[in-house]
């Protein structure tokens, strides 16, 4: 029995008000994939951040080939022949893909000092043909589109010729063609003895590519399992565990009343074409598709944050036009994608944040009066059982849930009838999931009209009344009752398809 | 955990509050072990007085601050504001339009940042650069090297005049530092301020109409350049083109040493006055223990970078 | 994707997209100048063009790498000034240039490490530190002259800005030289790769396992370094030490980048736009003289300059 | 009146053959320091008054940013490629202005030297106040008005200003001579209004009993002048350049006396001499005015603004 080529040991890391892994042991050998299975938010990207050097472990050690190693930095991470698959992308937006490929390991010319451009243009080529990816390699990164991004970083990645190759979710901005590639690239590397840690959370991949899994559930190690003797379903009770259920529980019928958001042929300059849909008051409309699929695209221009180019969006039959604020008057509300950039004012309180929507509404003599602010902050945070020490703490120190919480609550110091959620779930603990969904029911059973962006299959299934799927930035399907399962989405989604 | 952190946070913040306010009372203090000439009632007057002009100019300049902008054409303003105030002052002899002239001047100008920043979306660095240059052009066309002098004494009285023992110039800076705090803290444009300075997007998509929001900021901000003009017009009796350029620098140094970020949704008025204060002591102590003035700009200096320093200090500490 | 330019090399040819609004205005200048006045496009004045323009070229380059790195160096002005009056200062004491120059370069060289170290250690913001930094150096120039010109330079420093190498004068070669050197360091070097990055995606390079710092501060010391040697033109030009004179020159250098399609954002930066920016500045100050336009309308045309180029970007990046 | 005063005095003269050339409109080149200082501006008026006269026509040059010396050196290089007939230099400073005189003579343009003294170059002459007695003359009529006795205190110019320097001298001199006047303290307040103001302030604070205040220019002394009716207290002050705020001043009893340097008569006579010299007509190597102090009593020479003013024939002072 050989050495793993990398064993972590009871490794932990702790973050403000968070642990984020808690000793976490884990290994894996040369010439196998090494599944990392775990919701989002489970503690896997903090695991590889420790694992390339970006993160320091606040506890554990790591074994490589048997001699403890120690990874202080990137460049340790790298002497181990350790490379990196980012999920957000670790690219310069101003240098070309050669420059970005060989970031830190550019070749000198032959002046002392000078840089090979003409080198490493040509190796650069040859991974982009490996890639079967057809770019020039002068184009600079800021130009490409995501998937054309992602396969870059893949590049990057199989250029260092590693023996240890961690991928964080790498199929998650491909397309199916770019995914197979990916997954040949895969099997030859592991035929030539690379180590491969494969982070994931979508079944098909695990049991396809997996040799191993390991599944974490909240910084914990949960369980590894083989995927020869294992099902799909007790893998999604190790990652979700016993609240699998509970965190879709949808206890009520929803009575769809008068059409809230309607849709027509909606075109904006972000490349949606001529999107069409209806929402109701009551009921909560899934939109789904692969990420970049134009979801979120559709939200923007729906609320007024990207130009609409052409159609029209109707609010209780009215025509919404202009600025995001002229479109919260109407009665719309805006959950967006990413927290950090997009929803929270981080460096200001909880407080500020929680009214900053209502301003308007609460007070209408644009005087602000701070015991009415209290009550209010204090009330929701009740309600929404935000957990925060006060209401002046500032949002940069909670939990991913707890700011999500925040950004929803928002919203409810307005009279929004009309809730636009994307990705809700993303990068929150199960518990906080559950208690979202509950959130999104209430409304929903006060009349609201829900539109939700979600790429996790199983929440569209069962959280939805009906929803549409999205295909390169066109709708390409409605399912709705027994139609709407994973299958039916999965195949309209495609882009192949 | 956070609990800890909280309280951190929030003593911090009294310590950073505290730490300003200590400063200046240490000065204080020193100065006036050096010579029994500073902790006088007149020369705290008179040190307050000359941080007054200082203030004014500072306390518009904050708000565009806090949006994450800048206004680098305020003492431009200050100067084109006082010659066209000046000038209609002495052509109507009418002491109200000269008044309602300079402040008009000045709301102009704000107008002018405002539609730069938010209709052209050009950085606020540049577009008030350039609009700085065009002024002083504008302002030297106009003045021709000329200087206007000699107002009316009910006018003089806003710059130079005394209210119970106390210079005017310190009630009109101290109601600015009561409605800018009033303005920032208890109405809902202070907050939409601070949110779109924060996070600019986010303040966006939670409905804060962000480009009206940064109009009001700059246009706020001649205003204030703008009247601060006319107290310099009164105090000094004569408006001549440079009038206010060599205060510039001085008012974003104030600002900055006041805690407010240059990344914006960070700052208050009251640290602003104490940075004007700060400022002003130096110059003041300097000036009465007759200090060669080549070390102003040193001592200046070095106070800017070190209070800044220290700021952030604190804030880190607070794990934020 | 129109927006795909070869990044290093032939920046001087960009696309379409990148051809910045200053471009057309240097055009329009040369235009309307060369049409107004005959002696606009003879050989000695665009000689002056290039003469007058150097030093602000010299302080510009650097300025350009240290936005790129969303930063920025508000001592850059008093700094040059400082240096120039160590140069005098040295020549004055020892009469031997060699030394006085290097004393310059050297001074520049520290302040600008110093404002690295203290923008990079201790994590400050670069405006603060440099507006700091312009007082310090404002005052140390004065301190060193106790406010006098320092005039007793010999002829020998003179030459670096009067005299001439084949018919073309010296500065002419500064410039050309400086331009070229900071143009492969940005464009064939690590150090240049690495200045994009630190203002593009700085998290990639630290995982990319780069000592990120180092560069990082290498970026402030090029520019000081760079106002050091533009120091020796500058006394060469006035033949003296002068403690007031570039104060507020950071602000044409800082403008001349902007304006030459720089921003102060993700690391977009391009060398030749600066040039560019410089040059139109030069050929606007210089034809105005020419024609013999009142000052102030040169002060007010030199506002809308600026605004006028960075107008004609935003409108093409809003087309 | 005033030419009366101007008769009586001296002047050094140069005897030329006095062949008649009728050549005329000369295009003159004036250079000046500053757009702010009303000094320089009625200086302009005067040589626009004096080219009026003698047919000839001036064209402007003043620095954008104030007192600039490389912008002055840079409008210097331009003109000379304009080439016009003859240049009249007030230099920003004395010393650094060398390699630009250099240049001027070098083109063989004609160019006269006023109000600060080049430190070499050929000039055709010098035209100027003789800042030194000028201020010693206004700071004797303060010692006098003060019967020698008590506590002064000096407003000073820009430190390293040559004209400053001689200013503060003269004044000194005259502090000296009166052994009952005691110097309290001599601190910069750069020519700036503001500065002069609030440096004066903390004086006061500072000296309980300020008798009397010696300004380098009357900006600062205006700004004197608010600064002790701000503090209702009451000293006698002089300033330096006779200029319209400060003759009002005095008509209203706020100023004792302003030396007067003739900024507008200097105008005049260093054009004058540069179109004379040019159509070969004698010029004297130097005009001097001698020192003159506008106070209650020679108020009635000053009443007249510099923009109605018009020049002396050129007989009526250079005899």
């Amino acid at each position: 029995m050989t050495l793993p080529i990398l064993e972590l040991r009871s490794i932990s890391k702790f973050f403000p008000g968070i642990v984020a892994l808690d000793k976490v042991s884990f290994d894996v050998y040369s010439g196998e994939v090494h599944m990392l299975l775990g919701e989002n938010g489970a503690g896997k990207s903090t695991l590889m951040k420790v694992l390339c050097g970006a993160y320091q472990a606040d506890g554990g050690e790591i074994y490589h080939q048997g001699q403890p190693v120690q990874i202080h930095h990137p460049g340790d991470a790298r002497n181990l022949g350790i490379a990196v698959i980012f999920q957000e992308f670790s690219l310069v937006p101003y240098l070309n893909i050669a420059q970005n490929i060989f970031l830190g390991r550019e070749y000198s010319g032959s002046i002392p000092g000078t840089l090979d451009h003409s080198r490493m243009h040509q190796e650069a080529k040859h991974w982009l043909r490996v890639l079967s990816l057809d770019i020039d390699t002068h184009t600079l990164v800021h130009t490409l589109g995501v998937a054309q991004q992602q396969m870059v970083e893949i590049a990057k990645a199989l250029s260092q010729d590693a023996k240890i190759l961690v991928m964080d979710e790498p199929t998650a901005a491909l397309s199916d063609r770019e995914t197979t590639l990916l997954f040949e690239m895969i099997r030859k590397l592991q035929s030539e003895g690379v180590a491969i840690i494969y982070i994931s959370h979508r079944m098909a991949e695990v049991f396809s590519m997996g040799d191993r899994i390991t599944v974490l559930r909240d910084g914990k190690q949960v369980g590894s399992a083989d995927p020869k003797t294992t099902t799909p379903d007790e893998l999604v009770q190790m990652m979700v565990g016993r609240r699998v259920d509970m965190a879709y529980a949808r206890n009520f019928q929803s009575q769809p009343g008068r059409v809230a958001l309607k849709l027509s042929h909606l075109c904006s300059e972000n490349g949606i074409e001529d999107i069409s849909l209806e929402v109701r008051e009551g009921e909560i409309v899934g939109l789904a598709g692969l990420v970049g699929a134009g979801r979120t695209e559709v939200a923007r221009a729906t609320f007024g944050v990207d130009k609409v180019s052409s159609g029209t969006v109707e609010i209780f039959g009215k025509n919404r036009t202009g600025e995001p604020f002229q479109s919260v008057d109407m009665g719309l509300a805006l959950i967006p994608e990413s927290r950090k950039t997009e929803g929270l004012a981080l460096i200001r309180s909880v407080e500020e944040n929680i009214i900053l929507s209502g301003l308007n509404k609460i007070f209408p003599s644009s005087w602000i009066n701070n015991r009415k602010v209290q009550q209010i902050s204090e009330d929701l945070i009740r309600k929404l059982r935000i957990a925060t020490p006060s209401g002046k703490q500032s949002t940069q120190l909670l939990s991913g849930g707890n700011q999500q919480k925040i950004v929803i609550g928002k919203w409810l110091t307005t009279d929004s009838k009309i809730f636009i959620f994307d990705e809700p779930t993303r990068g929150i603990d199960v518990g906080a999931k559950a208690e979202i969904f509950a959130l999104i029911y209430k409304l929903v059973e006060d009349g609201a009209a829900v539109l939700m962006i979600s790429s996790e299959l199983s929440e569209i299934v069962n959280v939805c009344d009906k929803a549409y799927v999205m295909r390169e930035g066109k709708i390409s399907g409605l399912l709705e009752k027994e139609a709407l399962n994973e299958e039916n989405i999965l195949k309209l989604g495609m882009t192949d398809a | 955990m956070t609990n800890l952190l909280v309280e951190l946070k929030n003593s911090s913040q009294l310590k950073n509050l505290f730490f300003r306010i200590l400063v200046v009372v240490l000065i204080c203090i020193a100065l006036s072990f050096l010579t029994e000439a500073f902790f006088t009632t007149n020369n705290l007057l008179n040190v307050l007085r000359q941080a007054s002009l200082l203030f004014l100019m500072a306390s518009g300049l904050t708000l565009v601050f806090l949006t994450a902008g800048i206004d680098l054409s305020v003492g431009a303003n200050v100067g084109m504001s006082a010659c066209v105030a000046a000038v209609v002052m002495t052509t109507t002899g009418s002491t109200a339009l000269g008044f309602l002239s300079g402040i008009g001047c000045g709301l102009l100008i704000g107008i002018g940042n405002g539609l730069l920043v938010t209709l052209l979306r050009l950085p606020s660095f540049i577009a008030t650069y350039g609009m700085l240059w065009i002024l002083h052009g504008l302002t030297y066309y106009f003045m021709a090297g000329t200087t206007i002098n000699g107002f009316e004494k009910s006018f003089r009285f806003i710059g130079s005049g005394y209210l119970y023992g106390v210079p005017v110039p310190i009630y009109i800076m101290t109601l600015f530092l009561i409605l800018g705090s009033i303005f920032t803290k208890y109405s809902i444009y202070g907050q939409q301020i601070y949110a779109v300075g924060a996070n600019p997007l986010a303040a966006r998509l939670s409905g804060v109409p962000v480009n009206r929001r940064l109009m009001l900021v700059y246009v706020l901000s001649g205003m204030t350049a703008g009247l601060a003009s006319l107290v310099f017009l009164a105090r000094l009796n004569s408006a001549e083109g440079d009038i206010g350029e060599s205060l510039t620098l001085p008012a974003i140094a104030a600002v900055l040493i006041g805690g407010t970020s240059l990344f914006g949704g960070i700052g208050t008025m009251f640290g602003t006055l104490i940075g004007a204060l700060i400022l002003t002591l130096v110059l003041n102590g300097m000036n009465i223990l007759t200090i060669d003035g080549n070390y102003q700009a040193l001592v200046t200096g070095v106070i800017i970078i070190l209070s800044v320093f220290l700021d952030l200090f604190f804030r880190r500490k607070s794990g934020s | 994707m129109l927006n795909t330019t070869l990044n290093e090399g032939f920046t001087i040819f960009p696309t379409l997209k990148r051809i910045p609004g200053v471009a057309l205005m240097l055009f329009a200048c040369m235009l309307v100048f060369s049409i107004l006045n005959a002696d606009f496009l003879s050989v000695p004045n665009l000689m002056n063009i290039g003469v007058q323009s150097t030093i602000l070229l010299m302080i510009s380059l650097p300025m350009t790498l240290v936005i790129m790195a969303e930063g920025i160096d508000m001592s850059i002005g008093a700094l040059l000034t400082f240096c120039g009056v160590i140069a005098a200062y040295f020549l004055a004491l020892t009469h031997n240039l060699p030394l006085a120059i290097c004393m310059a370069i050297l001074v520049g060289l520290v302040i600008g490490i110093v404002n690295g170290a203290i923008i990079v250690y201790l994590n400050m913001p670069p405006f603060v530190v440099t507006l700091g930094m312009l007082g310090i150096c404002q005052s140390l120039a004065l301190i060193v002259t106790d406010g006098q010109t320092i005039s007793d330079v010999g002829n020998t420093i003179g030459l670096a800005y009067t005299g001439n190498f084949l018919g073309i004068p010296l500065p002419i070669y500064f410039a050309i030289v400086s331009y070229v050197v900071i143009h492969i360091l940005l464009y064939h070097t690590r150090f240049g790769t690495y200045v994009f990055a630190i203002g593009g995606n700085r998290d990639a390079l630290k995982l990319a396992g780069v000592r990120v710092n180092l560069h990082h501060i290498a970026i402030y010391a090029l520019s000081g370094m760079m106002a050091g040697l533009a120091s020796i033109l500058l006394t060469a030009r006035m033949n003296s030490g002068h403690p007031t004179a570039a104060i507020g020159m950071e602000f044409d250098a800082i403008a001349a980048v902007i304006v030459g399609g720089t921003s102060f954002e993700k690391g977009n930066g391009w060398l030749f736009g600066t040039f560019l920016g410089v040059i139109t500045v030069g050929v606007l100050r210089n034809g105005l003289n020419l024609i013999g336009v009142q000052s102030s309308i040169q002060v007010a045309s030199i506002g809308l300059l600026v605004l006028v180029a960075l107008l004609l970007d935003s409108f093409k990046s809003k087309a | 009146m005033k030419h009366h005063r101007l008769l009586g005095t001296s002047v050094v003269l140069l005897t030329l053959t006095t062949g008649q050339a009728f050549a005329d409109g000369e295009k003159i080149a004036v250079f000046t320091k500053n757009q702010t200082n009303p000094y320089f501006q009625a200086f302009r008026l005067g040589s626009d008054s004096a080219a009026k006269q003698m047919n000839a026509s001036t064209t402007h040059y003043v620095p954008t940013k104030p007192d600039s010396i490389p912008e002055q050196l840079g409008a210097i290089d331009d003109v000379v490629v304009k080439k016009p007939t003859g240049i009249v230099l007030i230099p920003v400073d004395y010393k650094a202005i060398n390699p630009g005189v250099k240049k001027i003579n070098d083109a063989g343009i004609p160019v006269v030297n006023a109000t600060d003294r080049a430190e070499a170059g050929n000039f055709v002459n010098w035209v100027g106040a003789d800042d030194f007695s000028t201020a010693n003359a206004a700071g004797k009529a303060l010692v006098k008005a003060l019967n020698g006795q008590g506590n002064v205190v000096i407003l000073e110019g820009v430190r390293g200003v040559v004209g400053n320097t001689n200013r503060v001298n003269g004044f000194k001199k005259a502090i000296e001579e009166a052994p009952g006047i005691k110097l309290l303290a001599s601190q910069p307040g750069n020519y700036q209004r503001l500065q002069g103001l609030q440096v004066m302030e903390n004086l006061l604070q500072t000296y309980p009993k300020i008798d009397g205040v010696m300004a380098a220019n009357d900006a600062m002394a205006s700004g004197a002048i608010e600064a002790l009716e701000g503090a209702n207290r009451k000293a006698l002050i002089v300033g330096i350049n006779g200029s319209k705020e400060a003759v009002e001043a005095i008509k209203a009893g706020k100023m004792l006396a302003s030396g007067d340097a003739a900024p507008f008569y200097q105008g005049c006579f260093a054009t004058m001499s540069l179109i004379r010299s040019i159509r070969n007509l004698p010029v004297p190597k130097e005009i001097v005015f001698p020192p003159m102090v506008v106070e209650k009593a020679t108020l009635a020479n000053y009443d007249v603004a510099p923009d109605k003013q018009s020049c002396p024939a050129w007989s009526s002072i250079v005899k």
